[in-house]
């Protein structure tokens, strides 16, 4: 397990680098000249110059990178080449509505995802398995902003239970705050709830096919009790890896429901700053995000490792 | 009996084959494990030597040397009197051509979107042998005793037995020397066995070719062929005649595998357990 | 007072939509009795195992009539047949590899079936598991029952699982090809604890194999399945002495044998030709003429019932061949 | 004898057949369709779709000459939908297809090249998968500017990884099959087995996962164009249209029911097609069955 921990933390190390690198080529590659980019078509080539003196853009490419790097990980952001604030700041106040939105969209996402996916897989002949199964296929097909449209038509406009958008602080109006996340958690959740029972649903009937829980019906277990007791055990480590790889998407639907809803979360930043070519701050922001989304993944990397005795028992 | 004349067409001079284990824990150093030791085995034409021993004994290791698809580390394989590592790439070409396998899954080891007569020429064009293939497809077909049709037809549409006629067909394209069977009938039927058992024999027989008969069965082994090897634990513990080693094993593998063999007698006499 | 047999099966008819894998068997197993039922691939044999056990997978259907301690299994609900399951009626899977539960301790996994069953303590029930363990010539059994499945052995596996089917001393154990995984010099000693532990407890057992040799050594009598139906049933003795049926001549004939291994050419295992006919293609009549050199116009047209003699065929084979 | 002895239950059971059925049906009538219209859209048009007719603005459906009535500027629905499936189908096949021609190379290079070879792919892949597609996007739209391009590379960064393994684990498992060993054995180079015995056997994965990939594709250029990072005028996007329905009339207006109802509909479609083809097509699956 030690050895299997240390693989691991390796990797996301490896991945975060690899990851940086990436991105900082992709900007300053594909982009060119970035001061240029920051300052837009009309600039004069000494504004420019004076720009890329100010941010050290003038710098070899690799000193550039680590002192990035190195910023981003002493928990500096950098400055908006606009409004000189500082992006740290910025970002933190901002967390404050997308990490709740994001950790409330999964978990509604699996609070309906384990029950239906499970249900749907040990009744596909029935009324009800048959739904569930439709439902998700349809789901599946329906773009998470027009999800946001449809569900603040509903609850918004016609019947005016919920905000239909903005946003009071939480310190403000805690339970305005909660109201104004409602919709949009729905919203995100139903979505990812969809694919993600599709998951569920396969990883149970591959569970429930195994031999291994024929083995505990006949000695003994009712199919429910097979299912609760050995299946859903089992189906853990197959949904773990899933819900690993579904938090890139998740991100994905959050930045889109922010938008829905005019959130004013990480999202709605980045894209202003991306209107407004605001390029090193993106390249910081999305990084962060970046690591986040690496974070998840180591985490899901070890559960798995604790949930599966032949990981943890490993050499 | 060709015994005194004893000319070996394909075989092994002590061999040794180690591999790498995975370390067991970060700090610890990196150790092997010795798959093969001094291993001597040989088939020469118109023999049917076996090879038994049970999982993990060194079986795989020592069919993948003796058909080419690994190096020996130490040691020598040795064709028609020429190792075959240090051969001319005309004698290693010819090598390919004169050893030929058949595998243990006959569904398996027929590509599922190819036809019949496609796979059968594989080996003939990758080969790149001359001569009428045609003529060579219809020859092989009457040896394994399947109808032409088959050609025109895909796996899926032949039971097991019939796949694994097929597969030595395939076999027995290039016209080889050597056959190497690993476990051949292990995943038929019983009832299927005996013909693929039986078939083994007479191509053996009619084609003067040299079989070397893989399997953990030693009663399956003792049947197909007139001498056999136990390996145990990579290493050849006792060589003989099957009657010699069914009635005096000496090597305690060997009275092992004897003592594993049920049979209906000895089960009807009460004997059996 | 005579006790009721083990179980007694009529008319079992096994299937998936419209096609039967099993095709009306019926037998008899006494209590503490022996029976093997021999077949190949395709027999209906393990599917006849599953729906005694009713776990025949989703999907497929049993009918017909089950008797095994006073009640029909068919009939049996989920609820109350799992409270027969592993107590009065057992398994022992053909894979030991797969068959564990690979995330709990083995030893758990059988103090699980013992503490379901009596109501005894957690401790006492592992204390149980532990004493089977050793029945099972298990060494050093509380670290081996501290194990998961993937650190133990095939031929371990399968003795954790004949101990969970022995756990709770069952009236029937049915073991569906129990040695075929495993390696061949582990096969006897795992048959040898099987038979003795049934023995023991005078539990009968139902031998589910292709293995002739493994009916031999271990049962009383045999039923020879072929296409879903039994072709042959009688004691061992007699049907591998002198089998009736031609198909069970041929499977004896194409066992390999010390007879056989004298190589001198002269003496070659029989064979069945042909192959075994898929179950959407049966052929009519006597689904094995199509392989058989005695058939005639009335095995084409008609299907022969289980006779006197023991076997299903018009034309039986006439004496000992040998 | 094993494998032809154990009995597993028949995954066809998967699902009830009749909905299998109807679901493969409504595939492939609405993927027809869809394909039908895109096509339609590059040769006929009722109206310019990016030509503002302020007298004619928000025209409700059923208006003579606006099947579907027009938006803020009185531009025709039924035109930019029309439009908006052939930019759906640019868009979403385009990525998904150079997801598919770089993830069949990398997939199949992963499993057969030896191990560091698969190692570095499927790490790397690893890696990518971390990343949000709508990250990528958003980089994409900071340096070298939005458009249908963009979204189209964004996509493919985003597919390519997850392509990657599928194809990689597809090819695993045909690699282990024995006829590869039959291959060897005679002498058959990597290359070789990998065009003749591999692609033929993952083909119909490929085509299940493609047809997957572009119903994903069309979803993400969707959301993509809905931020204002995806496709921009005069090219015409769903989810541009939704977007701009809600900002400029809110979204109580039908014009913001069209082109969501027109994407559901697009990838359900789709999404059932490639469903339906992977029961029909996928080895992995129907081989079991048999």
């Amino acid at each position: 397990m030690t050895l299997y921990i240390v693989r691991k933390l390796a990797f996301f190390l490896l991945a975060v680098f690899a990851a940086s690198i990436a991105i900082f080529l992709l900007i300053r590659g594909a982009g060119g000249n970035v001061a240029a980019i920051i300052l837009g078509k009309d600039a004069t080539a000494d504004a420019i110059n004076a720009l890329a003196q100010q941010y050290g853009l003038d710098r070899p490419m690799v000193v550039q990178y680590f002192d990035w790097i190195g910023n981003i990980f002493r928990g500096d952001l950098g400055r908006s080449f606009r409004t000189n604030e500082a992006v740290t700041d910025l970002v933190v106040s901002r967390l404050s509505i997308s990490i709740p939105l994001c950790v409330s969209g999964l978990l509604l996402g699996l609070l309906i995802a384990i029950p239906a996916g499970t249900y749907s897989a040990l009744n596909s002949d029935k009324p009800l398995g048959a739904l569930i199964t439709i439902l998700s296929q349809v789901g599946i097909a329906v773009p998470v902003f027009w999800a946001g449209i449809l569900l603040s038509l509903l609850f918004g406009v016609r019947l005016g239970w919920l905000p239909t958008g903005g946003w009071t602080n939480w310190s403000a109006d805690f339970w305005g705050a909660v109201r104004s996340l409602v919709l949009p958690i729905i919203s995100l959740g139903l979505i990812l709830g969809a694919s993600l029972t599709r998951y569920v649903r396969s990883a149970v009937l591959d569970v429930m096919n195994q031999d291994y829980v024929r083995t505990a019906r006949a000695t003994g277990m009712t199919r429910m009790e097979a299912l609760l007791q050995v299946g859903l055990r089992n189906a853990a480590l197959p949904i773990a890896t899933v819900v690993g790889l579904q938090i890139a998407e998740l991100i994905g639907g959050t930045v889109i429901i922010e938008t829905v809803f005019s959130l004013p979360g990480l999202s709605r930043m980045i894209l202003a700053n991306v209107a407004a070519r605001e390029v090193i701050v993106v390249q910081s922001t999305v990084m962060l995000i970046i690591i986040f989304v690496m974070f998840i993944n180591l985490i899901v990397d070890l559960l798995y490792g604790v949930l599966d005795p032949r990981v943890r028992l490993a050499r | 009996m060709t015994l005194s004349t004893r000319d070996p067409i394909l075989a092994m001079q002590g061999v040794t084959q180690s591999y790498g284990l995975q370390r067991t824990s970060l700090f610890a150093p990196p150790s092997s494990f010795k798959v093969l030791d001094s291993i001597d085995f040989d088939v020469c034409a118109g023999e049917a030597v076996g090879l038994v021993g049970e999982s993990g004994a060194g079986k795989t290791t020592l069919t993948r040397i003796l058909i080419g698809m690994e190096r020996p580390q130490q040691g020598r394989l040795i064709f028609e009197g020429n190792d075959v590592w240090s051969a001319t790439p005309a004698e290693r070409e010819r090598f390919r051509r004169s050893v030929q396998m058949v595998l243990q899954n006959p569904r398996s080891s027929l590509d599922p979107r190819m036809r019949i007569g496609t796979a059968l020429l594989e080996p003939m064009r990758s080969l790149r042998i001359e001569g009428d293939h045609i003529k060579r497809l219809h020859e092989v077909l009457e040896q394994v005793g399947l109808d032409k049709s088959a050609l025109e037809r895909f796996p899926h549409e032949f039971s097991g037995g019939q796949l694994q006629r097929i597969a030595i067909a395939r076999a027995l394209m290039p016209n080889p020397r050597v056959l190497v069977a690993d476990e051949p009938v292990s995943a038929l039927d019983v009832s299927i066995q005996a013909q693929v058992l039986n078939l083994l024999r007479d191509l053996v027989r009619d084609l003067n070719l040299g079989l070397v008969f893989i399997a953990h069965d030693l009663s399956v082994v003792a049947y197909t062929t007139s001498r056999v090897s136990v390996i145990a634990a990579g290493r050849i513990v006792e060589v003989g005649q099957p009657v010699e080693l069914f009635t005096r094993p000496t090597a305690a593998a060997t009275r092992n595998l004897v003592d594993a063999v049920l049979t209906v007698e000895a089960g009807l006499e009460g004997k059996a357990l | 007072m005579t006790l009721a047999p083990a179980i007694e099966v009529h008319d079992l008819v096994v299937g998936y939509d419209a096609l039967n894998a099993v095709r009306g068997v019926s037998f008899t197993l006494p209590r503490g009795g022996r029976m093997g039922l021999v077949g190949e691939s395709g027999s209906g044999k393990s599917m006849t195992a599953l729906a005694l056990m009713g776990l025949s997978p989703t999907g497929w259907h049993a009918a017909g009539q089950v008797l095994h301690d006073g009640v029909d299994l068919i009939t049996e609900t989920d609820t109350s047949f799992s409270k027969r399951r592993g107590r009065t009626i057992s398994m022992v899977f053909q894979d030991p590899m797969s068959s564990l539960n690979p995330v709990r301790r083995v030893g758990d996994q059988i103090a699980d079936v013992i503490h379901r069953h009596s109501k005894v303590s957690r401790r006492e029930a592992m204390k149980q598991a532990l004493d089977l363990m050793v029945q099972m010539n298990m060494p050093r059994p509380e670290q081996l029952a501290r194990s998961y499945p993937h650190q133990i052995s095939g031929g371990q596996k399968q003795r954790i699982m004949i101990a969970m089917a022995l756990a709770c001393y069952p009236q029937l154990i049915i073991a569906d090809e129990p040695t075929t995984a495993l390696d061949v010099t582990v096969q006897k000693q795992v048959l040898r604890l099987l038979n003795a532990a049934a023995r023991d407890r005078n539990t009968a057992l139902l031998m589910i194999t292709h293995d002739l040799p493994v009916i031999a050594a271990m049962c009383d009598t045999v039923a020879v399945m072929y296409a879903g139906r039994i072709v042959e049933h009688g004691p061992v003795q007699e049907v591998f002495r002198s089998p009736r049926h031609h198909y069970t001549r041929g499977l004896l004939d194409s066992q390999p044998t010390m007879d056989n291994i004298a190589l001198d050419g002269s003496s070659r295992l029989g064979s069945i030709p042909g192959m075994v006919p898929p179950l959407h293609n049966l052929p009519t009549g006597c689904a094995f003429h199509p392989r058989c050199a005695a058939a005639s116009e009335k095995c084409r047209a008609e299907m022969p019932e289980l006779g006197a003699n023991g076997a299903a065929c018009w034309h039986p084979v006439k004496e000992k061949a040998e | 004898m094993s494998a032809i002895a154990t009995n597993k239950p028949a995954k066809s059971r998967r699902r009830p057949r009749w909905l299998s059925n109807t679901a493969l049906l409504l595939g492939i009538v609405i993927s027809v369709a869809f394909l039908a219209i895109a096509l339609l859209s590059a040769f006929y048009l009722p109206h310019n779709p990016n030509v503002p007719r302020i007298p004619d603005r928000l025209l409700p459906a059923g208006s003579p000459g606006y099947v579907l009535g027009t938006d803020v500027l009185g531009r025709d629905i039924l035109s930019q939908l029309m439009v908006g499936a052939r930019t759906s189908l640019l868009v979403g096949a385009g990525g998904a297809l150079i997801s598919l021609i770089i993830g069949t190379v990398a997939g199949l290079s992963a499993a057969a090249f030896g191990r560091i070879a698969d190692e570095t792919i499927s790490r790397g892949a690893d890696i990518l998968l971390s990343i949000p597609g709508i990250v990528t996007a958003l980089v994409l739209a900071a340096t070298i500017g939005s458009g249908a391009l963009t979204t189209v590379l964004a996509l493919s960064a985003f597919f390519t990884p997850s392509f990657t393994r599928v194809i990689r684990s597809a090819a695993m498992s045909v690699l282990q099959e024995d006829f590869i060993t039959a291959a060897r054995l005679y002498g058959r180079p990597t290359w070789f087995i990998l065009l003749r015995h591999i692609l033929p056997n993952v083909a119909g994965v490929i085509i299940v996962q493609f047809t997957l990939f572009f119903a994903a594709g069309i979803l993400t250029e969707a959301g993509l164009s809905y931020l204002g990072v995806g496709v921009t005028r005069p090219s015409i996007s769903w989810g541009m249209m939704l977007n701009e329905a809600q900002q400029q009339v809110g979204i109580s207006s039908p014009l913001a029911m069209w082109p969501g109802l027109a994407i559901v509909t697009v990838v359900l479609g789709l999404n059932l097609l490639g469903d339906g083809l992977r029961d029909v097509l996928d080895p992995r699956l129907s081989r079991r069955g048999a």
